[in-house]
């Protein structure tokens, strides 16, 4: 025996990256989330080798939930290829050993940021939302403390009123993305950035939805079967993007989000938000026997 | 041409990092070593802002990073996420310190002295351009005294508190693992006495300074005086598997106490942090001088500054800007170009007159 | 002389809208309210006078539940109002000063979200008491500035770019909009122009006749008391030193300190 | 006089093994690795690296509070029922585990005299190390002279 | 007879903290008043005809005595009754003409003259119209009924004071001095008025300089000079 | 790091509990399997030295102590852990949280009998419309009291195990008894 055959080789990371005790932190957290669903839950949130900001709050759940037979779907902007996705992607992968892939009807969980899949999710199936800023009260009310007791007292007048002035000061809600939603008639949520297109989809869905703020440590969740309703006046009805009428000039399909291309002429063109959608489409049309699953949306309206 | 997702994104990842990294070169043992030596106090920067001490760990993430301090910490914190935490420590007491550097000015000499160790503050600063036309640079050694300064200085605070110009401070018995953290539970308001301190310990320098700066030029209630200002070595007591207490090393900290004089008796803010760093820990105790009753949304309201000088979570968010928002983007310009139809339909009708309009009759002020 | 009148001879049988019986409230050492009574009939106007530090504020405060005493109670005779409204949780008392009663504060600021529209102001008030329809709130909030003289012209103009006048006329208008039970004004014209204020004070002398409100005002100034009220309290150091009816207080103050302070300002 | 295990030669277990975590790496595991043989079966309980938080009591409240982590490296082995350990200061695991045998050394009163004069020599050039640096100091000390 | 009032040996007096001193006004004054029958309040300067008046208003706080106001609801106390039912009274049954109007900015004259009437419970329109009758008939010129009194001289805000003072047919009015410096077509309005009033069975105490004024409508007098002869008091004449 | 991770046992186990916990909550009334019976698989995966447990009997109290958990008397505890209900009066002694802060509220973890029993209809968030359980082993006017102490957004969460099955119930479920 030598002093370098007694010493140990250093240890690699743990399983999951997050070491026990995280985990267990964030599992109780998620927990209350989905039993006081839309009320955001404070929890410690460790770095992780990504920038805050960057999605290291879904990063965290998604490393507490996965392992080796999960597979994993990560999106960002509705695409799996972006870099952000692809970067998030490789890391859970590299953790986890997980399988991942880009169909939504094969994953079991999907992270996100800033969109849920065109295609209806099942109810074994988990979306983790990426939320950069979980204070729907932030803009009328930043200071967190205050905020907090305001959701305390499901004090809202001042987010109805931020609605009252939109109206008054551009003659409509001016809300983009991130749209104020009450869940399960108690607390207003932020539903991360996703579009107003996105909305009625968490509303008594199928599936799990865990919404998690790394840099503001904060968690909240949307559990199936949940009434999630935006913020809107009882005579001026909820609009979600005028997205309906527009073709996607690379599938051709019709009814879904979509990101406008600027061209050089002055004229613009539209690509579908959820790019495997697309890419499930462009192969369909070549003959290939790919599924598509039922959308929430069907020509451009939202389905019951 | 069939459309598929192409792996492009995870390409151009890929290819930016080395780019990044090719400008830098190989990195070397000896590379990591030389940083090491030759930049004591970045190092300790990255090491108090990561609030992990290890100066070859630091120094590799400098060299990883190119010197890019955000970065560093950045990494630096990541890193600390995979490591089990063996023991708490022994809480470090200022009487207890191995002191370098020990000043107060709020009196002209204080019981143990005035004792400046390293410092540039009295230093004019001028660049040795010499060393770029060919001349080494070597500092004089120092003189050392005929006897050894003593190791371990009386505490100027505890000389008010004798005399009754400061309330003595309680000795917490809090140990352990029962010392709040904040890295282990979330940090909520008002703060925990010990989260504000942690976190400010972690703080983003430039972050503290900034809003120091504030509170010292204004807007904040107490104007600080340096009460007493330590650079000292502080020992890791932890404790053997049978239960003996010993040092199993030293680190360097920064202490700093600033006090106002504005009250009926003395009132001190504090801070310290891992590694020397004065400017942080000056303006860090300012912040917590200025804390109790500052208004909601002060520069030096607790809430505020605890937020606004987490580094990593604020160049984290910065540079979040740069990910794709063309989503939520597409989303607001949807509503920005309907309310823009509807103000031009509107303009096209003639505006309702207010008949009910009141004539005003009240002078403006 | 009874302040609080209990044993005074009666004739007519209203019941008292407001009864605030043996407040008290300290701050440390210093006690900022002792045993302060106060009763308030429906449609009646109290006015409240006192030099800072008087208490006067502190009382009105505790009538807007903003504040606890350590002891007392306060009642008021409303429909599914009931106890001692000092025990309500933090919830139950948003709810009844959101809907029952208005304030007006001398700082506009303490009222008001300045740079949120002067209808979106009133409006909020609205919201709070769960109006979800936008086209009533436009209305409702057009009423309630057209009834405190506000001109409607400007009433998507933000109260940050008002005259001070007119910032107490939004704050009026919001006190106004859901028709509050009572109405508490805390030195509501202090701070204006003496034209302006006159011109505050007189809406709210026809607004207080034309719909009958209930209130109580705090203020140091006499003239302003003198115009708008029935019953008249004087405060001195936490407690009341004389009350009576407004011209008998003014015309034949009985206490040392109610005399001087007339005699001082008048 | 009932001898604690640990100590040495008039030295207590602290101050062995604050001498210990702080010896020189290189001489420390010079001196160890011959002390296995002694030792016999030896089993490794815990060797790594891990963090040790530094909490430090604020001096205008007296509040306990956490400076941040240390990086250290620890050795837990044991041989004939009695513990041996090693904590100090960085990664470097081998001289965790070089300081733990020789503390296992001194508490089963192994190789008495060598460990002492060990501990000795590494006691004196720290000593020397931090008076060295101490009148260096002193030389920065502001002789406020009265008038 | 209706009896309106019963004043039994009312006293009032003035204590001035800050001179330390007490002021007597009145001492031991007992009257009856019945509806219709209009009292004329004599004696000296500083006999305390004034303030017997205001006390019996209850601006003044009496210090001993009675004050037996016989309401529509019943009788009460005016020297000890309740803030808050002097303040109903005042408000519909017992009136008080000085000579000085109290105008307010922004608040027309007709409006002004209606008040006591919308107070009482009467409706808008009505109360305009009885406004700008009696506007009319204190001989207030019609182009001024829509202006501010703020603005007006001092004859024309007090033919306003009148007209709204006597705009209420009240049970109890009490005058103090209105007549003074009145131009006399006003002076004859007034005097009609308040005859009309007292037909109507409106009980009256009152002040005046120049009791010739009202010489016809004076049933009985009462000097309040401390050592005037005899109060003439119609207790002992009960009809 | 270049070869892919593997979980440990403890790693899996605790990983598949928390799978079921989670789906139990998240869709009151549908049982879900643990991977192994009994609640310790429940304190590996979710309690360790942040936490405090009270615990029904010497053996859970045990087996809770050594991850490091405080061991506390029930109102104090975040985590409560009985082998049966005792009297329904102990709800009132549960952690509910405060309107700030709801999710200090308790998390009670209870030996019950699935599938048998007192009907019971829940409805409320992750119920699709409703569903009618049977739980048995509880006391008299478990449910009622249950209905009664909480103050949504304050309460507690319930877990219900039989065997390796367990049912969750968040406060947000409203529970008629049939």
């Amino acid at each position: 025996m030598t002093l370098a055959s007694l010493t140990r080789d250093w240890e690699p990371m743990a399983y999951g990256f997050l070491d026990a005790s995280a985990k267990r932190e964030i599992r109780r957290k998620t927990l209350k989330a989905i039993s006081v669903p839309g009320c955001q839950m404070p929890y410690a949130s460790r770095e992780v080798p990504m920038a805050r900001g960057w999605g290291t709050g879904g990063l965290q759940v998604s490393c507490t939930l996965i392992n080796p037979t999960t597979r994993i779907k990560v999106i960002d902007q509705g695409a799996d290829d972006s870099v952000n996705a692809a970067s998030i992607r490789r890391f859970l992968a590299r953790v986890s050993g997980a399988p991942t892939t880009t169909d939504t009807l094969e994953a079991d969980l999907i992270q996100s940021r800033h969109r849920i899949p065109e295609e209806r999710l099942r109810e074994d199936q988990v979306l983790v939302l990426q939320v950069p800023n979980p204070e729907p009260l932030r803009p009328v009310q930043p200071n967190m403390s205050i905020a907090r007791q305001m959701h305390a007292d499901a004090d809202y007048g001042r987010m109805w009123l931020q609605l009252y002035e939109q109206i008054v000061r551009a003659g409509r809600v001016m809300q983009g993305a991130s749209y104020p939603s009450l869940v399960n008639g108690r607390f207003v949520m932020t539903p991360s950035p996703i579009p107003r297109w996105d909305v009625p989809k968490l509303h008594m869905a199928k599936h799990l939805t865990l919404l998690s703020a790394g840099r503001e440590k904060r968690l909240h969740a949307v559990p199936p079967f949940t009434k999630v309703e935006p913020l809107v006046f009882d005579d001026v009805p909820y609009k979600v993007e005028e997205h309906a009428h527009l073709m996607c000039h690379r599938s051709g399909l019709k009814g879904f989000f979509m990101n406008e291309i600027p061209q050089a002429d002055g004229t613009s063109i539209h690509e579908v938000s959820d790019s495997d959608l697309g890419v499930k489409a462009i192969h369909r049309t070549e003959g290939a026997p790919v599924e598509i699953g039922a959308t929430w949306y069907e020509n451009g309206e939202m389905g019951q | 041409m069939a459309y598929v997702a192409t792996r492009g994104g995870e390409r151009a990842i890929e290819q930016s990092q080395r780019l990044f990294k090719a400008e830098m070169g190989a990195i070397t043992p000896e590379r990591v070593a030389e940083l090491r030596a030759a930049l004591p106090y970045l190092i300790d920067r990255v090491m108090g802002e990561a609030s992990l001490y290890d100066e070859d760990l630091a120094a590799l993430a400098l060299a990883q990073t190119g010197g890019e301090m955000y970065e560093a910490a950045l990494l630096l914190r990541a890193w600390r996420t995979t490591q089990p935490r063996l023991q708490v420590a022994q809480p470090v007491t200022q009487d207890a310190l191995f002191t370098h550097r020990r000043i107060s000015a709020a009196f002209k000499d204080i019981p143990g002295g005035q004792v400046l160790g390293p410092t540039l503050d009295y230093s004019h600063r001028i660049l040795a351009t010499e060393v770029l036309t060919g001349d080494t640079h070597t500092p004089a050694p120092v003189e050392p005294a005929a006897k050894p300064s003593p190791a371990r200085q009386p505490s100027v605070a505890a000389w008010q508190a004798e005399n009754g110009l400061l309330d003595p401070a309680v000795p917490d018995q809090t140990l352990g693992n029962d010392i709040p953290d904040v890295t282990r539970e979330p940090l909520l308001f008002p703060a925990k006495r010990a989260h504000t301190l942690q976190s400010l310990a972690r703080a983003e320098t430039g972050g503290a300074l900034a809003l120091g700066y504030a509170a010292q030029r204004g807007y904040g209630q107490a104007h600080p005086t340096v009460n007493e200002l330590r650079l000292a070595e502080a020992e890791i007591v932890v404790e053997h598997p049978r239960g003996t207490r010993f040092s199993a090393g030293r680190v360097k900290i920064s202490q700093a106490e600033v006090v106002d004089k504005k009250g009926a008796g003395l009132r001190l803010g504090f801070s310290a942090t891992m590694g020397w760093n004065e400017v942080k820990v000056i303006a860090a105790a300012t912040l917590d001088l200025n804390a109790p009753g500052a208004p909601k949304g002060a520069p030096t309201e607790e809430e505020f500054f605890l937020y606004h000088t987490e580094g990593v979570e604020a160049s984290g968010f910065c540079i979040h800007f740069k990910l794709p928002h063309y989503v939520t983007f597409q989303s607001s310009l949807d509503a920005m170009r309907d309310a823009k139809a509807k103000a031009a339909a509107q303009q096209a009708q003639p505006a309702e007159a207010d008949a009910t309009e009141h004539p005003t009759t009240e002078p403006a002020q | 002389m009874t302040v609080q009148q209990m044993d005074a001879p009666r004739l007519i049988t209203t019941r008292p809208l407001l009864i605030a019986q043996g407040v008290s409230k300290s701050y440390g050492s210093v006690k900022a309210l002792q045993d302060v009574s106060a009763t308030v009939y429906p449609g009646e106007v109290l006015g409240i006078v006192g030099e800072s530090g008087s208490g006067k504020s502190t009382f009105l405060r505790s009538l807007n539940l903003e504040e606890t005493p350590d002891s007392g109670s306060y009642t008021l005779d409303l429909p599914d109002v009931q106890g001692n409204l000092f025990d309500l949780d933090r919830f139950a008392r948003r709810m009844l000063c959101a809907t029952k009663i208005g304030i007006v504060y001398q700082n506009p600021h303490l009222g008001l979200l300045m740079k949120h529209s002067s209808s979106g102001n009133v409006a909020e008030r609205l919201l709070v008491a769960g109006e979800r329809r936008f086209a009533v709130l436009r209305e409702k909030a057009r009423e309630a500035l057209d009834a405190s003289e506000f001109p409607l012209s400007r009433m998507d103009a933000p109260p940050v770019e008002l005259s001070g006048g007119m910032q107490q006329r939004v704050q009026l208008a919001k006190a106004i909009a859901l028709e509050p039970a009572l109405l508490l004004l805390d030195e509501p014209t202090t701070g204006l122009d003496v034209s302006v204020q006159a011109l505050v004070l007189d809406t709210l002398k026809r607004l207080q006749q034309e719909r009958k409100i209930t209130m109580v005002i705090v203020s140091h100034d006499l003239g302003v008391i003198r115009t708008l009220a029935d019953r008249v309290m004087v405060m001195k150091g936490g407690r009341v030193v004389e009350a009576g009816l407004a011209d008998q207080v003014f015309q034949d103050p009985q206490h040392a300190y109610t005399q001087q302070l007339v005699h001082a300002k008048l | 006089m009932n001898r604690q295990i640990g100590e040495l030669a008039g030295r207590t277990h602290e101050d062995v093994l604050s001498v210990l975590a702080r010896a020189d790496a290189t001489r420390l595991k010079a001196f160890a690795e011959p002390l296995i043989t002694d030792l016999g079966d030896i089993e490794v309980r815990e060797n790594r690296t891990g963090l040790v938080m530094l909490p430090m009591r604020d001096t205008a409240q007296g509040v306990h509070f956490h400076l941040g982590e240390v990086l250290m490296s620890e050795a837990r082995i044991s041989a004939a029922g009695i513990e041996g350990y090693g904590m100090r200061r960085g990664r470097d695991l081998e001289a965790a585990m070089a300081m733990a045998l020789v503390d296992l050394c001194v508490a089963l009163g192994l190789r008495h005299d060598d460990c002492a004069a060990f501990v000795e020599a590494e006691a004196q050039s720290q000593t020397a190390e931090d008076e060295a640096t101490l009148k260096r100091v002193e030389a920065t000390r502001v002789d406020m002279e009265t008038f | 007879m209706t009896r309106i009032l019963d004043v039994r040996g009312l006293s009032k007096g003035f204590e001035m903290h800050h001179l330390g001193a007490q002021m007597q006004a009145f001492s031991d004054i007992s009257l009856t008043l019945d509806a219709g029958e209009f009292l004329l309040l004599k004696g000296r300067n500083g006999a305390g005809k004034s303030t017997l008046l205001r006390t019996l208003y209850r601006s003044y706080l009496a210090q001993s005595g009675q004050i037996l106001f016989h309401s529509s609801h019943g009788v009460i106390d005016l020297a000890r009754a309740a803030d808050v039912d002097v303040t109903f009274l005042r408000r519909t049954e017992i009136g008080f003409v000085t000579q000085f109007l109290t105008a307010r900015p922004r608040v027309s004259a007709e409006a002004l003259v209606a008040e006591p009437l919308r107070l009482a419970g009467h409706g808008a329109a009505d109360a305009l119209e009885q406004a700008r009758h009696w506007l009319a008939a204190f001989g207030v010129k019609q182009a001024l009924w829509a202006a501010y009194p703020t603005t007006f001289s001092g004859g024309e805000q007090q033919k306003v004071n009148l007209a709204r003072a006597l705009i209420l047919p009240q049970r109890l009015l009490m005058l103090d001095e209105p007549t003074a410096s009145l131009d006399a077509s006003a002076r004859a309005a007034l005097i009609d008025r308040l005859a009309d009033l007292k037909a109507q069975g409106t009980a009256m105490i009152g002040v005046f300089h120049h009791p010739g004024d009202v010489a016809q409508l004076i049933d009985r007098e009462i000097d309040l000079t401390p050592d005037a002869p005899q109060m003439e008091d119609r207790t002992d004449v009960v009809v | 790091m270049q070869t892919a991770p593997v979980p440990s046992d403890f790693e899996t186990r605790t990983n598949a509990t928390y799978d079921a916990l989670m789906w139990a909550l998240s869709r009151p009334g549908l049982i879900r399997d643990l991977p192994a019976p009994g609640v310790e698989g429940v304190i590996d995966a979710l309690i360790d030295r942040e936490c405090a447990v009270h615990a029904g009997t010497p053996d859970l109290c045990a087996y809770a102590a050594q991850t490091g958990a405080a061991i506390v008397p029930l109102a104090k505890a975040d985590h409560v852990i009985l082998p049966d209900a005792q009297t329904p009066a102990m709800l009132r002694d549960l952690r509910q949280g405060s309107d700030m802060h709801p999710e200090d509220g308790a998390t009670l973890i209870l030996i019950a009998t699935l599938g048998t029993g007192q009907a019971l209809r829940l409805t409320g968030p992750g119920v699709d419309g409703h569903i009618d359980v049977r739980v048995d082993g509880l006391t008299d006017g478990f449910w009622q009291m249950r209905r009664d102490v909480m103050r949504y957004p304050m309460g507690f969460e319930i877990f219900l195990i039989d065997g390796s099955r367990v049912m969750g119930l968040p406060r947000s479920t409203t529970v008629e008894v049939l």
